[in-house]
């Protein structure tokens, strides 16, 4: 299956890309999401939190969300509004 | 309710008369403003970024779950991304009510939660001419269900 | 500080602009409205009286020490008397802050004082046709000092 | 000595003025002025709170203030603004 997933701020910055396709096995969960986007992050893999937060089809999800063919997901920095 | 994310200046009159309605006796405006110093250093410029469905999905969300909580009338939140400077109004909270305490409530509440949970980030230019993307709060993900 | 009574319309936007300067990063407009009821009377109109020059004055100390206590940059109040209609804005306080705590903080005290210290009545005329001058808050009066 | 007396709202309405000057000897008490003044609300001095709000050149004062000639005082009904 195939979700889209999506860099802002300085995610973007480390990525080098607003969006990626990635191609996951069927029923893989949101962690093993968090683990494949980490080793791309490369040599700067090392300023990204621990605990990544990151949202699926809009919504703030836990690591153990099981994802489906299509969603969006999107690697969320802290956050600086207001 | 009416929660917009724009690129364009914010008319914060037209949200007062937007929220206002013959039943309420207050209305409370909170704006935001680019400050000319942050953490001791001059800012000059701001870039405001957004997910904006996201942010306007969850800016709704946090509207109605503080209209559930507090007696208020009509809400609204306008918050502005692109390129602001000094002086620019970048989010106004504009909350009417029956009653003052209420809508004092409701409006702290709100532009806490803004900070706190939208999707939103601001990147700094200073005087001296450095440029960073502004640390941030890191929003709660909820616990996964119990199989 | 800037602080009025008016028979005219209190141009709202006009004291957001008065009150902020390059360091504030909150502004905060709190606009009393006259609504359509009061303990379950429908209110057509509204007449407010002043003691005008003791009220400028009060309003004024009560500014004064609410920028003494609170880290706020300008402060503006303008309160309107006269003939009201509901949906009238009747007082407006604006406080101008290099952050937000401060601002609720102040804006929140000053209209409670204002409602509880200055010399100002409302006459409240009723759909029903009755009109009576509205209760009230006692101020406070110092004691008086020791021979 | 004489000092100026305001009414103002619904003192207004039960005293039928909105000012008299009162002629009252020297060293007199705010006191004594209230006193003087709560006789002449005649049928209304009923509607009168027992502790009137007194207010002498546009600041609240104790009852024991010594008034001057020239003095303005005001009755200041329970306040309604906002």
């Amino acid at each position: 299956m195939r979700v889209k997933c999506l860099f802002f701020a300085a995610y973007r910055d480390i990525f080098g890309a607003e969006q990626i396709d990635l191609e996951l096995p069927e029923g893989s969960t949101l962690g093993a999401l968090i683990e494949d986007v980490r080793a791309r992050a490369g040599v700067c893999a090392a300023v990204l939190p621990r605990q990544l937060v990151v949202a699926v089809n809009r919504e703030y999800a836990p690591v153990e969300t099981v994802l489906r063919d299509g969603d969006e997901v999107a690697l969320i920095p802290p956050v600086a509004g207001g | 309710m009416y929660c917009i994310v724009t690129r364009d200046p914010i008319d914060t009159a037209g949200l007062l008369r937007r929220v206002r309605s013959d039943a309420d006796g207050a209305v409370l405006i909170f704006a935001g403003v680019v400050r000319d110093h942050h953490e001791g250093r001059a800012v000059e410029a701001l870039a405001y970024e957004v997910y904006e469905e996201m942010a306007v999905e969850k800016i709704e969300m946090i509207c109605k779950e503080v209209a559930s909580r507090f007696e208020v009338g009509e809400l609204a939140v306008a918050h502005r991304v692109g390129e602001l400077t000094v002086g620019d109004i970048s989010v106004v909270i504009a909350v009417a009510a029956p009653h003052r305490d209420a809508a004092y409530k409701a409006s702290r509440e709100i532009i806490e939660r803004v900070k706190g949970e939208v999707p939103i980030w601001k990147r700094e230019r200073y005087s001296d001419g450095g440029e960073v993307w502004r640390d941030g709060a890191v929003p709660d993900v909820p616990e996964a269900e119990k199989p």
